[in-house]
């Protein structure tokens, strides 16, 4: 709980714990209505995983990109998608960032420069490259960070894809959370290292570990990575060890998960005690966090009601978007 | 009903979930030959597979036999080929069919042609099951019914039971066959006895592949399908009853190898067909069947036959466009009416 | 023939070979516009791919633009998938069609899906060129034609053109429209330019896509193709001509989309239809179409339409083998025969 | 040219030369025939890289298994595939292995242990792993050895392949046979790393680089790792470095390629310098090697004429072998 010399300046580490609440407190939100039965979806909670997307969030530009997968409501408030659209689109509405037509699955908001949110493990990887050769021929300093599981650095998208990265210096920071399941198999029974970013080494590309549920590290290595990337000196394997606190999705009865294990994660939860830090070291005041709070509070209040009332999208919607064109 | 199906009710079979009659099959199959083993995600205790439906499995086998993988579907399928090739009657499990797109290869280019590329002398007995189908609000990338990929790939066989005798019977028959076999479960019917469950005859009960089951007889019009939408099928057969037209459901089972005389003989009588099926519908599997029954039947038939399937768009999220996405007993109303 | 072809032929426009049309379009398209670039294993000078396609176009434009990739065919896809959304029109070669299973889960659920998962928000304009096709002795894993997965896919674009004219004016075309296109190149008329050569119009010649081409008109029946059967199919024509029986050619040029009107048009005309493809016959792109048909003019056909695909097999590699596989014009005719 | 202590024995040392003459032999004949026009096919030399496949070859057992790509014939010479089968076979005879019907991108030979030769890039890997989990759970001491390029350790089935092995710890060998080029691709343009071998930590795996044109010391380095993999110890990543003489297939303008590099390498023919030294160093004399290379050409000229003068498959076989019954 002491006074860290590597932490950033008072206004990152408040609008790290703004998108950590916010995703503290959008989930808690989702698992309220979901379990009280007022909505229904295949939900994946990010809880425990916040400190990441905080941690790469406060370094990255409107006009830089993010890709993630199907957990990835803690990415996509990173980026700053909008929090009404993206309820509504939780829930299938026609004002949802896609018009309900995407899902969860795959929230897209090019408009907080957040491009693609893939089902598939490990396939928004290759993606993510694209995006790095668009900034790389277009000579901008964009950068694109691309969040996958530990699972994923199992397929072979992941290989494929940052060998390309690597041969190509792409502006591309991979951003492994590794909260050491896949599913419901532990990451040791079915990989072959221990840490994934010794993966890097096969790409001859920088690879770090950091434990990502520490805000202050983690903000640190997506840092330093985020700028080698933005001066053209290539991508890096960044791993973030976390804990997903309930399991792969809701309804999970997570017998495969150790009871102990979730016990003390749970116990060491990362935004409570980010956010003990910062009032113990004299960062923010009980207000301060408190306002910030209710500002979220109010502003999901707000989202979850737009959402509920927003009318399901036309039927007429089944066929537009296949091609650009009206249907072929 | 068939006679098989009949005679399973007559002695009255426990009612079981769709689910469970597979899992049963995968057992009776592992205590039979211990060359059956079993390898995909999640699959071992203690959860025993996402669906539950590998439950128990890993513990009364083992862990060699019931293998928890990566998530790495290539590595599954090619490690499936290489044991088959080697003598083993490997089950591989790819959790839902649209992941099917990242592992094709092994599937196509090596499950589906090696014994052909070896001229005989390299079969390749495995089993692919894959979880599929809309209406769980999964999305574009979690709802895809893709048999018609693999029946135009020549090699594979192809299965899609409608009940949980038919999932059983055929499974084991999958697993005993010498031939790389697709067997596609559809997500829906797992665990919803109220809808999908069944009566399940015990023991090693096989169905033969290539054998289509009428589900319903009628004379006015024949209704062929096969999996979930089979059920849709019947439920429009009533509806219809009721304004004394009489649907024929005819339950193709395999479509490789597909039972094609069947058809004809149900069509030869009814003069009529509508097909449906989930997939979406352009070059679906219904094309290929519809231009079997006009090819053979062309100059019998009262009306062109008609086709029933998923829409030609990826699958929506949301629910009303979802429920609009597939074939429903609405739109097989419509086509019937099309053909009267 | 239609205005177009006449109008090229009438100007007498240069003899070129088929992959010198492809190369050209390739150039004009880069020249037209810095958001083109091209990615793919060996595309790159010295050799400029390994059919020479792409010659000289790294040497002109820089690799930055036309850029060499390891055997990385997911990697390959995902880029230009990722590119497109940001708004550059890549153009991805896989080498060979087969090598599509590799990386089919870039295509359909990535490249096909994207725009309508987005709710219109991310179009994905990037075209697939891929080489394809049996008849060089290359066996089952370099010789598959598989158009029917993707026009099983909504929300991917296919064409398929026949002549070097065609393949210039529909690739400028597919580089520039918003969705992705899957382009098939058949192989054997890369440079063969006396059976696959012909006049190519200059400079930026586009063909819309969904507008068939009459490339014979007739009035007995109608075969309807595209690719390098086209050729086979006006082969066949010539031949029966002799006979007194006069065929109709309809070359598709892109299925999706597909131009049905001129299809029913024709078959409105002739009474009778045969499709002809190299796929295999089983579940491809002509069972969909002999069905579209029936349905459309079921009353007016005077016999049931006529499909010939390839065989029900993987490629064999046996020189007399492969060309049994292939649909040959003794297969045409035949088919033909069937309908008169 | 100086003796090695670490050379194995006599024997050993003849059925390297062995099956390295049988390959350059076979290759020569291929070519020559190829040149003049008398056979015409797609022929993919395997001319430079003898060594390694003679480095397992007299290691394995008949009962163990080889997987291979389509540059193959080195592979399916040094497991034993009978030379009359294997050249009808790449002329699509009746006779041949696969009754002419897989053609040399899919020469089959159980009887040998040549189990696999896959043409698409690979894709033999993930498949050797199944011929280990056979082995695995039959509870023999088989082992499987595959094949591929340096190429090929970019694509996403190594990667998978790679780790499955590692996790599982099967009796697989991983030969890498990196002929620094793939297609008309350098490696260094294509690859992270300089050494594929480098690979083998990302899944926890030994790997190791060999000259894969000194025979002795890839035949230890091959000898290892099959001794691991036999004693259940788990599989290794072999990178054997070579060279291609001929580039990627037959009428490849080799116009990418270093004419220098290429002449050099052919300069060192890696059969040749073995000749030479086994008869520097007393292992054998002239007439020994001569009366072993006789015999192979002499059998050889016999394969050739048996393929030539076999039959072309019958018409009905193009659908035979499709499934296990009669067409479906
Ligand atoms: C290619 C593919 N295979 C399997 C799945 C099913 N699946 C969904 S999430 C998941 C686990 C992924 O684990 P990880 O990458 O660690 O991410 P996490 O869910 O832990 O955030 C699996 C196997 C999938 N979506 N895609
Ligand atoms: C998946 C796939 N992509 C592309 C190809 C085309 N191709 C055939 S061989 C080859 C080069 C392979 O290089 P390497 O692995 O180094 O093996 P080498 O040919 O050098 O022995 C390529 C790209 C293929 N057969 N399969
Ligand atoms: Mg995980
Ligand atoms: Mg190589």
């Amino acid at each position: 709980m002491s006074e860290r010399p590597d932490a950033p300046d008072r206004d990152t580490l408040l609008a790290m714990f703004e998108i950590q609440s916010r995703i503290k407190l959008c989930d808690e939100r989702f698992r309220s209505l979901l379990t009280s039965g007022q909505i229904q979806l295949i939900y994946y909670s990010p809880r425990g995983q916040e400190c990441i997307s905080a941690g790469w969030g406060v370094h990255l530009r409107p006009d830089d990109y993010v890709v993630t997968i199907y957990r990835g409501l803690h990415d996509h408030l990173a980026k700053g998608v909008p929090l009404r659209e993206l309820w509504a689109e939780f829930l299938g509405r026609a004002t949802g960032t896609c018009k309900g037509k995407g899902g969860p699955m795959h929230i897209t908001h090019p408009a907080s420069g957040l491009m693609v949110t893939t089902g598939i493990v490990g396939s928004g990887i290759p993606i993510a490259n694209g995006f790095g050769i668009a900034s790389q021929l277009d000579g901008t300093d964009q950068v694109t960070v691309v969040n996958f599981g530990d699972g994923a650095s199992n397929i072979g998208a992941f290989h494929e894809g940052l060998n390309m990265a690597a041969v190509w210096k792409l502006p591309v920071v991979f951003v492994c959370q590794n909260n050491l399941y896949g599913e419901h198999t532990p990451m040791a029974m079915s990989t072959g290292v221990e840490f994934i970013s010794e993966r890097a080494a096969a790409y001859g590309m920088p690879g770090v570990t950091v434990n990502g549920n520490d805000p202050v590290a983690t903000w640190t290595v997506m840092g330093e990575a985020i700028a080698r990337a933005r001066a053209g000196e290539g991508p890096t394997l960044v791993e973030a060890r976390t804990y997903r606190f309930y399991g792969h999705l809701m309804g999970d009865a997570m017998e495969y998960m150790d009871k102990d294990e979730r016990k003390a994660a749970m116990e060491a939860d990362p935004v409570v005690l980010y956010r003990e830090w910062l009032l113990a070291n004299g960062h923010a005041s009980e207000g301060d966090l408190a306002e910030i709070e209710e500002v979220i509070t109010a502003a999901i209040d707000d989202a979850v009601e737009f959402a509920m009332n927003s009318p399901f999208p036309d039927a007429a919607e089944l066929y537009t978007d296949v091609y650009a064109e009206a249907q072929q | 009903m068939t006679d098989t199906i009949e005679t399973s009710q007559a002695v009255e079979h426990p009612v079981m979930p769709f689910a469970g009659a597979i899992n049963q099959a995968l057992d009776i199959a592992m205590e039979l030959d211990p060359k059956v083993y079993l390898l995909g995600e999640d699959i071992a205790e203690p959860s025993g597979g996402v669906y539950k439906v590998t439950k128990g499995l890993s513990t009364k086998y083992g862990t060699h036999r019931v293998r928890k993988t990566a998530i790495s579907e290539a590595a599954i399928i090619g490690a499936a080929v290489g044991s088959a090739i080697a003598g083993y009657r490997p089950v591989a499990e790819i959790m839902m069919m649209d992941f099917m797109a990242v592992c094709l290869d092994q599937v196509t280019n090596h499950a589906g042609k090696i014994r052909y590329m070896s001229g005989g002398q390299t079969p390749v007995p495995m089993v692919i099951r894959t979880s599929a189908g809309a209406g769980r609000g999964f999305g574009a990338q979690h709802s895809e019914l893709l048999e018609a990929w693999m029946i135009h790939t020549p090699g594979i066989k192809v299965a899609m039971p409608s009940t949980p005798a038919d999932a059983k019977g055929l499974l084991l028959t999958a697993i005993f066959d010498d031939d790389p076999v697709l067997f596609i479960e559809q997500m829906m019917m797992y665990w919803d006895v109220k809808r999908y469950g069944g009566p399940v005859p015990p023991g090693d009960y096989r169905i033969p592949f290539g054998v289509a089951d009428v589900k319903r007889e009628g004379t006015d019009v024949t209704l062929v399908s096969y999996g979930r939408q089979v059920h849709d099928c019947l439920a429009t057969a009533t509806k219809l009853a009721e304004e004394g037209i009489s649907c024929e459901v005819v339950d193709l089972r395999t479509l490789v190898p597909c039972d094609e005389e069947a058809v004809f003989r149900s069509v030869h009588k009814t003069k009529r067909a509508v097909i449906v099926h989930e997939a979406v519908q352009k070059c679906g599997f219904g094309a290929e069947l519809s231009s079997r029954i006009h090819e053979e039947l062309f100059s019998e038939l009262a009306a062109p036959v008609q086709r029933v399937g998923g829409a030609n768009t990826p699958v929506p999220y949301a629910n009303n466009l979802e429920s609009d996405f597939l074939p429903q007993v609405h739109d097989i109303e419509a086509a019937i009416r099309k053909t009267l």
